[in-house]
């Protein structure tokens, strides 16, 4: 496990004690992923899924071991490529499918689609179609629970590419300042849209801005989904003991395009052989043999379950109905 | 009824209703500890206290998402933004997210968002602190626009804009701040609805649609007309989204002529809104429409260029008489 | 002529004018090596290398502002914002700085610089990537806007547009990025001047002017129209500012019709303005004037929806109908 | 002197070896600059000028030190607190006068006012109402620069106040990534409107943040006039031989109030002590007698001279006319 950390110590996350039960969950919530993504590209390429999608195959470790370290009653806030982080807060796969779809029974009436998938309930407030936005929002979150007087505390997802937008700064020196129970969670997965790390990024690391704020931060592998686990666990516990913000990059790739459908023509063939190789769901197969109490086959039917979970999902929003046309001009306004 | 100025209509607007529901917070550059820089949030933050007023850094777009975001999980924020010209930097979580986040997220969440500023020019700020935005808000459905022109109407517009479930702009006049009006006195939870215009002064030759600070400067026209027995009906719409174009219908019924007067641009303003929906409407017209607004340019610092730049008494005046010519 | 897809025009306009003047620069998010999302830089920066083809962070605000500071000191930038909605993220720059310098500096700077970006609904792209806010930019003096709809105003557009001295929007149409149309042979400098409104097809019994896609739309419904013997004349303003009200006024005056369609809101909208001008000019109606536009609400993502949502060939002519009925 | 480094040694200003050419030259313009600003306060007392004017009285040193470093076809972006930087690089105290009285013949034919200041031809590319703005326009003034190949930097001003805005990280960014000929100065003086530096700012020194971007960032004394310019030289230096941004942070003290009139009672009475004490003119008299060559009696001279042309150009563009009805539709479009 690979893990540099910035202004603060990190135990390895093996150190840190994977339980099985945690180990299954993440292991579940990987595949619930994986699948879920796949059927989704499946879908698009089928032309049954309208608009544009936004991947995060090969991210799974990301948003499963970040979400693993959160209550019901805490918030994530979301990006564009949200699939992954619903699920991981509890989402249900069969409305976020029939979001995809278009269909009344999604999430928002199939009005929003993939970027506007939310479950406010379950504590997420959105993926979002404008890059950097989840930061805002998600200080915001932060924001209420402190007014509030409550124990919880905010995810906010975000990409390397995000991270050059003004709100990055803005967020993350005002939850500096405002001592917020925020994590900051970028997923650098090599890209932003069709340019690298570099274009975006002046420094190796965006954990490294950490510093300008004053708090701590953390770059992770994120291939391995125990580490995100362990290192989100640390910074969470943190935020709800009042401790203030955290920054915590895992290193990722996007396996897919910047959209289901991007001819891809500026990745290398370095860049292809690594959407083969860097694989969160095999390393934790091997990673496992290491929790006690774990067996190989667990997983095996997990992973069928978890297929047969989204399958299940995706065959039903499928066979939904479309919105009524009434649905056109519903929620603009509040009733009066 | 008491004397109340513009700017204290709108901290009693704030006290009132921070005492009224604890979810509602104030948040915004300098409207804590130091009470304001024109003293519109004065002693806030001493009854309320820095969680429920925050000063913030000047983080427009961050805090107006931030405040979007608390809005979603439970509180009623209001946000402040001192000059109007400065929401240009906070266009994105109002549009993208405040105006929309109802409609995305199928009717989960609503974003109960007070955002004030102060607008409009007459005390020489120049072309970067005197803009009036309001037709770019209107234009952006699932928003709220209020702008009101007396203390009175600040102290409703704002109570009942906070109240609202809905996104509200409220934009109020830099040049107004220091002006006084009656008020409902203390104890009384005075409420103006959103949406309603208001009949500032009845007519029945001309109906004068006036905004903002302009609300003045038409009653101060209709003033000068009434001396030449021209009698202008003066309306105030309040609200700009949405409009009351029944109010203004039934105004221009009985009058047979509009004239729109305000100090946002005429190209793409409220004036062109109006006048189109009085047309669309088959009301017959005994002159064609006019609209009374700046020329197409920033504003000036330059005083003797300001004055000019601003529609005057006399230049609405002049309108309307042109207009009762016969043709 | 040759056939050109609408994306490959604007390519060819950016080519030309980088080639013909060495201070025109290319920036915004992924427009170099990888060629633009929609392939719409393929090739620039192969030609013009990396200094004068750069890929941004995703900065909107900033990287606006920079290009407004290059206008100052001797660079012609331009600048995409890949989809309209994210403009409300440079807001600021656009409005408080680029429109404003030239007048606020006495005249000392101008800010020669083009932002193009793709707008508009049709793709199913949903509430935050389908906005079409023609009507804020025009509502700036300062700022000119131009809303090309065939792959010939896109080429001749641009490059005027590039040419020209003031900041100027380039609003494109997402869903025509892959339509072809002829355009003049490669070696003939086409430019088309901003202000001049096209009259894409002639007629006597109803003025349409169309903005955008809408053009389509429009000439759509004409052919439906023609069939039941009712001709519309279909204008395309080309540019939104400055507007070419003197060909619409001509226009109106032969068919005392005038019905405007737009993709952009109607409220506070083109159809607004237009609607407002004609009537101020006094001109005769045979019927009152009608806006055809999508309702009230964001665009929303579902297919069935945005169908109905985006005005329709078959809606702009069943306006028409009614207009032409007897009252 | 104190000053302290990150990311970069600076040697002392001292050492650094500060002329007697340089001295006379950068105590004549903080000289310039203090009437300036006390003629503007009085003439603003008065009911003379209108609108609302931003004053940098205490702050002579930053805009005096870092200007002298500049060369004629180098450029400056200021802010809303311009008319010391504006004086320094270049600018007509006259023009400036004039277009503070709102006259034709000011800097922006009275149209624009104090806020609005601007001298192209002389590198000034304005004053700005728009906190932060000053950092884009600065950039992009670098861009060209680059991108013209012209062997010339900028100095983008800002306050504290604009550092937590999200175009001051943009602007480090891009600088950063495209290594642009660009020094970031900030003038950290104690209040952004009403509130104090840590409402703003999450760390105690705004130069840290250097570090996120990879230059150098450098905290100096903002009394001390030859500590500002040895250390913005160096940065400028750097700069021009293409080694990239560096951000400088001054720390100053604000003696009015944010605008003149503001009642100031967000001050506290060792803040009102603060500006009895706190002068980089009198350190930089103290400190004359240590550079070889200048004697003191010199520097009365210089400030007499100062004064006297201050006062002339108030004088002058008292006395001139508004502009006329004309000038109010002028200039908003190029001609066509
Ligand atoms: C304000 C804004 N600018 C630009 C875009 C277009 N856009 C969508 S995703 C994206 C790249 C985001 O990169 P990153 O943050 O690394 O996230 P990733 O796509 O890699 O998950 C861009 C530029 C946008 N949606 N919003
Ligand atoms: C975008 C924007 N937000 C708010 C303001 C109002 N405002 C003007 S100056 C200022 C404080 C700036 O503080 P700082 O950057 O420290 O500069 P200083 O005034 O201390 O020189 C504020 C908030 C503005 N002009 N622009
Ligand atoms: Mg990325
Ligand atoms: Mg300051």
């Amino acid at each position: 496990m690979k893990s540099r950390a910035f202004n603060v110590s990190v135990p390895g996350a093996q150190g840190a004690g994977i339980s099985a039960d945690v180990a299954r969950r993440l292991f579940r919530t990987m595949c619930e992923i994986r699948r879920f993504e796949e059927v989704a590209s499946e879908r698009y390429k089928l032309g049954e899924l309208p608009g544009f999608i936004h991947l995060s195959l090969g991210q799974e470790a990301c948003a499963a071991g970040a979400c693993a370290t959160l209550e019901r009653g805490d918030y994530i806030t979301s990006t564009h490529r949200g699939h992954g982080h619903c699920l991981a807060k509890g989402a249900d796969p069969a409305r976020m499918m029939a979001e995809l779809f278009a269909k009344a029974q999604g999430y928002g009436k199939g009005r929003g689609g993939s970027m506007h998938i939310a479950d406010v309930a379950a504590g997420v407030l959105g993926a979002n179609g404008i890059v950097g936005q989840s930061m805002g929002l998600g200080i915001g979150a932060a924001l209420s629970l402190q007014v509030q007087g409550r124990n919880n505390v905010v995810i906010a997802f975000f990409g390397e590419g995000a991270s050059g937008a003004g709100i990055a700064h803005e967020a993350m020196n005002m939850a500096a300042i405002w001592k917020l129970p925020i994590i900051f969670f970028c997923e650098a997965n090599a890209f932003a849209e069709l340019s690298p790390f570099g274009t975006h990024v002046s420094v190796p690391d965006v954990a490294q801005r950490a510093a300008a704020y004053g708090f701590p931060g953390i770059t992770v592998d994120g291939e391995d989904v125990f580490a995100v686990y362990a290192t989100v666990r640390q910074a969470v516990e943190r935020a709800r003991r009042g401790g203030g913000p955290a920054l915590v990059e895992a290193k990722t790739f996007r396996w897919h395009g910047h959209y289901e459908g991007d001819p891809q023509n500026y990745k290398s063939d370095a860049d292809h052989a690594k959407a083969q190789t860097f694989d969160p769901i095999s390393l934790a197969r091997q990673q496992a043999a290491d929790v006690p109490g774990l067996k190989a086959h667990e997983l095996d039917d997990i992973e069928s379950k978890a297929r047969g979970r989204i399958d299940a999902a995706a065959a039903w929003a499928a066979g939904l109905q479309s919105p009524p046309a009434s649905a056109l001009t519903e929620d603009v306004y509040a009733e009066a | 009824m008491a004397k109340t100025k513009y700017y204290q209509a709108l901290t009693r607007a704030l006290r009132e209703e921070m005492q009224r529901d604890e979810r509602v917070i104030l948040m915004g550059e300098d409207v804590g500890e130091s009470g304001g820089i024109f003293a519109q949030t004065r002693g806030l933050y001493a009854t309320f206290g820095a969680n429920r007023v925050r000063d913030t850094p000047i983080a427009e777009n961050g805090f107006v998402s931030a405040a979007v975001g608390a809005a979603m999980t439970g509180l009623r924020p209001v946000v402040e933004i001192g000059f109007e010209d400065f929401v240009t930097a906070c266009m994105d979580p109002l549009v993208n997210q405040a105006a929309k986040l109802r409609y995305m997220l199928g009717g989960q969440v609503g974003i109960p968002l007070l955002l004030y500023t102060f607008g409009g020019g007459g005390v020489n700020a120049g072309p970067q602190h005197s803009q009036s935005l309001a037709a770019w808000f209107a234009h952006v459905p699932g928003l709220k626009v209020i702008q009101p022109s007396t203390p009175t109407d600040v102290l409703g517009l704002v109570k009942s804009g906070i109240r609202d479930d809905n996104p509200v702009i409220c934009l109020l006049s830099k040049k107004l701040i220091g002006s006084a009006g009656d008020v409902p006195d203390l104890g009384t939870d005075h409420l103006v609805p959103l949406g309603k215009a208001d009949v500032k002064r009845a007519g029945h030759d001309v109906t004068l649609l006036c905004a903002g600070q302009m609300v003045q400067a038409g009653l101060k026209a209709a003033s000068l007309l009434a001396e030449e027995g021209i009698e202008a009906e003066v309306i105030d719409p309040r609200s700009i989204s949405p409009l009351d174009m029944e109010t203004v219908l039934a105004s221009v019924l009985r009058t047979g002529r509009l004239c729109v007067v305000h100090e946002a641009h005429g190209f793409f303003g409220l004036g062109a809104e109006v006048i189109a929906s009085v047309c669309e409407a088959g009301v017959p017209l005994k002159a064609p429409p006019r609209r009374v607004t700046p020329p197409f340019a920033p504003s000036p610092f330059t005083p003797s260029l300001e004055a000019l730049y601003l529609p005057s008494p006399e230049r609405i005046a002049q309108t309307v008489r042109a207009m009762l010519e016969p043709a």
